[in-house]
């Protein structure tokens, strides 16, 4: 696959969302953080390698920061389960959330997986409760967050890190209610058909925006892997300023602005969706960005 | 809905109650039924009289939503809302089968449902509740706008009207058509149970066969107490994606509701027959206990009913 | 052994509550409470039958119960694992603890426990942080909370469920650090020197009272096993007049009640210990219940 | 404490740096030490040097409380409190080896140290915080009544004061001598760390060989941060109990500070040389998290403090 000077198409940035040599979340850490700690554990049964938290210094401000993890090789990506994570996994980032909270450490996290681990030990443990519980803490939470889909943003294992005040993506990153080869096998009986079906679901970050599903496109002057340091730094730049602007907003030692915060955090996502209500036949398309709407 | 058409194929055991393939079985189904468990022919009046519990062998067979709501609410207490709001297609979806938009009237025509959620107020032995039901025959009850839409206003009349939430759960996960819209119901339903949580409010869920990914993942799990079926398959997913990633063989009773209590993912496996009892005796429980005035992180209870009226989108029937 | 009319000894009351026939957790709910609704699962791992919990009404109000349960026969003993709960069991107490918090359900403790299991399964799965995040939940719960040690209390397994506002403990059961055969096995180097270990360790009712560990011995007019209604009505009495006298102290629908609850829970375990300050040659035994104060 | 006499025997990898039988040992062991690892005969004086860590193998020794102090703390900054606390007997405890009065007393001139925990002020690398930590060689740190004293009156003027805690925990478990009493302080420790918590201010735990019991089982694990020493034995029972009870071999590596690590239990493993790095790191971030002036439950700051200095038993050194 080649970058072309015409817009990659849907498949085409799968493929660079998937890249092996894309920026990592640990990778955006060492370049935008100081005195990271990575802290592990979920205290009941395991450590994911595939979900990393701790706390960094960003801008000499104390925050708490989850992502996803793929490994740099297939060594680590074996260690790191390809960065699809397990009930311990969210687990964990349920407990970082927790302490966030305590401290009042603001949130960021990074989203980069194929979707959350399916096997038999997962179900065991509850892979679908871990997740849930994950987007409960998220959804509730007191302090300001902000994620980044900074390469694959794969389902219910993304989401379960993604439900923040801002939700950015970069240019080339992908995030889709489940893979383009799962949706082809399915709806086309044929995995071959992802490409199409990479299009028709709408998985890009320009398209995401137009829905409303997310907040910002970060650009890649080139994409991340040609020149990961220039991907990283828009990144930062974008989340300085959101995250500026939420402390700014909800200042941490405003007791008051928690609630307001989570109003505003509930009419982010509330308004996502599309229907037509058959008394006026109109569509609730989200209006936040001015855009999307659309009249069946 | 990815893990949707196993449940049809898997094993003979899971029989499609209204298969999406365009072809018409409702004739002869209406009389007569095979029980997926035993294989027994059942008589589909003598099913309906029964709760669809086969006779002969005690298995659960699927309800539709609204013969969930004809057998737990009490007669004549069911009101529903927002039965006006319909999905379309935002994404211009076409799928190897033709468009979404068509899919979607088909399953509409053959489905007699608008959506895969029916919801409203009701009353079990007297107790008023909120209740959302998922529908498997609307595209095996997969989670899109207008089902998580329906859902969050279902929840939010809950907080306002300060009545427990029952929510009955079946589905295939997030529906697909809808691309990352569906996904985002997961953040949007859960959220809103957040807030009625921190109302005091209970969340009662009862999960039925087959129950699955984002469904799973998201608000039926996020529930004070959780109540399932016997026999009902509930995972995140599904079993032949499972068998085919980890080129394992699943262990015998793999993500049964029986399965799932030994793993401590739920509360109780309670029979059909018995469901009614247990929902009042935890309702009654639940709203005895419901005395706060404040709920525990200190948010006062009117700004937050201001709070989900303001949301609200607009009036219930 | 039978019960003379002289008080029974120390080691004779371990004998005592630990009678197969003593009236164990479920059949105290099923005598004292209606309605009872028990809740299953950790929600991460397993349900551990050999600690049980629930919804349960009481005079008319619900209350969440936990309790340890032991079986009525070899067969319930092996899948009650003879009352030693797994951090599973901790786990799911401290989720219901949680839940009674949020529902402002007082709650109410059944202990009766050889101890925390001790196995390689618990081990991994943290039976250490399982007990002490019970610790902590109970520490600091927002509603009132008794428990009554009916049975045996076996060392911080007990414990794990025994942080309460007011801890009752029936007349013949027990309440120790460890059980007096393990105490003599290291300390005498001779597990059949129990019965001695049992009188030094001060375990009995009357001597924690004494000690300002438990608020209140309720009366067995005769061994429980022997007349098990009496037994309950007697810890029904007890239960309901502690609970009615926090429940009008601390008002749920009172949130300065809250902080008043918790500051008045710390105040009665801060103090128990016993200790000299070489400044002055003094004690610190607990003055709580005016007496167990000793000069060394 | 149940635990602590089979770690002095178990697999002759532990050796008693100070014997509770009466005999003394101390002569031949103030020059040389051997490495209960890789069994070469240290030089006492250079393994003071090198942070009691074996040069050879890299195994990490026990350290006395006030070497540990001496070790992570700025020299001079230490500021010891409640060293007048002392234990008693309040059960009048005898067991086959005579009266606990007699054992505290035989103790105490044999260790030097009045209790099984010292506490107080110091600074690490500029930065003030409460410090606590246990004596392996005091009756193996099994917590008691001063133990459980001296750690809540430490962790109510860390509220006080709003300094972070750490704790180095090392202990048998509860002190058996002291029945009910010794257990108690689990839930009074914990309680007390649940004010600091609801206060916002954060508990740092450092747990060396080998820790169990009951100090396991509360506030050792009751922390923000749990960091272990590599090679640390950390469980609740005793490796021999659990050997002994269930009739099975132990896994390779059981209830080391990498098992722990591997199964969830704590954050960090961090070897001696870097131990001061990690703990300014966890500081200064929690610190600086630390401008909330309102817990997360809505508790004022102020009516803690006053409460906590109410509870609190005197003045502080
Ligand atoms: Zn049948
Ligand atoms: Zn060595």
């Amino acid at each position: 696959m080649t970058e072309t000077a015409a817009s990659p198409t849907a498949w085409e940035r799968v493929k660079l969302a998937r890249h092996p040599e894309r920026p990592h979340a640990l990778d955006y850490l060492a370049e935008l953080t100081t005195d990271f700690v990575e802290l592990h554990g979920d205290r009941a049964f395991g450590d994911d390698r595939a979900l990393v938290g701790g706390l960094a210094c960003l801008d000499g401000r104390t925050v708490m920061v989850l992502g996803h993890q793929k490994g740099e090789n297939t060594k680590e990506n074996i260690a790191r389960n390809f960065g699809m994570a397990r009930p311990e996994g969210y687990r964990k980032a349920e407990r970082l959330l927790r302490q966030a909270e305590k401290f009042g450490f603001p949130v960021v996290t990074l989203i980069d997986t194929p979707g959350a681990e399916p096997g038999i030990g997962s179900e065991e443990r509850g892979q679908a409760t871990a997740i849930a519980e994950s987007l409960l803490r998220m959804a509730g939470l007191a302090v300001p967050s902000v994620a980044v889909v900074i390469g694959e943003g794969g389902s219910g294992g993304a989401l379960a890190i993604g439900v923040a005040d801002r939700v950015l993506m970069l240019e080339n990153a992908v995030y889709a209610v489940a893979s383009p080869e799962a949706c082809a096998a399915i709806l086309w009986k044929d995995a071959a058909r992802a490409p199409e079906a990479a299009e028709t679901m709408r998985i890009t970050a320009a398209e995401l925006h137009r829905f409303g599903v997310i907040d910002e496109v970060v650009p890649e002057p080139a994409p991340a892997h040609e020149q990961p340091k220039a991907a990283i730094r828009a990144t930062g730049d974008a989340l300085r300023r959101h995250l500026g602007a939420l402390l700014a907003a909800y200042p941490p030692d405003d007791p008051a602005a928690v609630e307001r915060l989570r109003d505003a955090r509930y009419a982010k996502f509330r308004r996502i969706g599309s229907w037509r209500d058959a008394g006026e036949v109109r569509l609730g398309l989200p209006s936040q960005n001015g855009s999307g709407s659309a009249t069946g | 809905m990815p893990a949707m058409r196993e449940f049809f194929h898997r094993r003979g055991k899971f029989r499609p109650q209204a298969a999406d393939d365009g072809a018409d079985h409702q004739i002869p189904e209406d009389l007569w039924v095979k029980c997926p468990s035993c294989g027994d022919l059942l008589y589909s009046k003598e099913l309906d009289h029964n709760a669809h519990v086969c006779p002969k062998c005690g298995h659960h067979l699927r309800m539709r939503a609204r013969q969930r709501i004809a057998h737990l609410a009490d007669a004549g207490s069911f009101r529903e809302w927002d039965a006006g709001l319909r999905p379309h297609d935002p994404l211009g979806f076409v799928d190897g089968t033709g468009p979404y938009a068509a899919k979607l009237e088909a399953t509409q025509r053959k489905s007699g449902e608008p959506e895969a959620l029916v919801s409203g107020q009701a009353t079990i032995d007297g107790r008023p509740l909120t209740i959302a039901v998922a529908d498997f025959d609307f595209l095996g009850a997969s989670m899109g706008s207008v089902f998580g839409e329906k859902l969050v206003r279902a929840i939010e009349r809950a907080g306002e009207r300060r009545l427990p939430l029952l929510t009955v759960s079946a589905s295939g996960g997030a529906r697909m058509h809808e691309g990352m819209l569906s996904l985002m119901q997961m953040a949007k339903t859960v959220a809103a149970l957040d807030r009625l949580g921190r109302a005091g409010l209970p969340h009662l869920a009862l999960l039925t066969d087959p129950c699955y990914g984002g469904v799973t993942a998201s608000y039926a799990t996020v529930a004070d107490a959780i109540v399932a079926e016997p026999g009902a398959l509930i995972g995140f997913a599904g079993p032949r994606v499972i068998e085919q990633i980890t080129k394992q063989k699943l262990p015998e009773g793999f993500q049964t509701a029986e399965f799932l209590i030994e793993h401590g993912m739920i509360d109780r496996i309670c029979p059909r027959d018995e469901l009614r009892g247990l929902l009042v005796s935890l309702v009654d429980h639940y709203t005895r206990g419901n005395r706060r005035p404040e709920p525990p992180d200190e948010r006062p209870a009117a700004a937050l009913t201001a709070v989900l009226v303001g949301a609200g989108a607009g009036a219930a029937g």
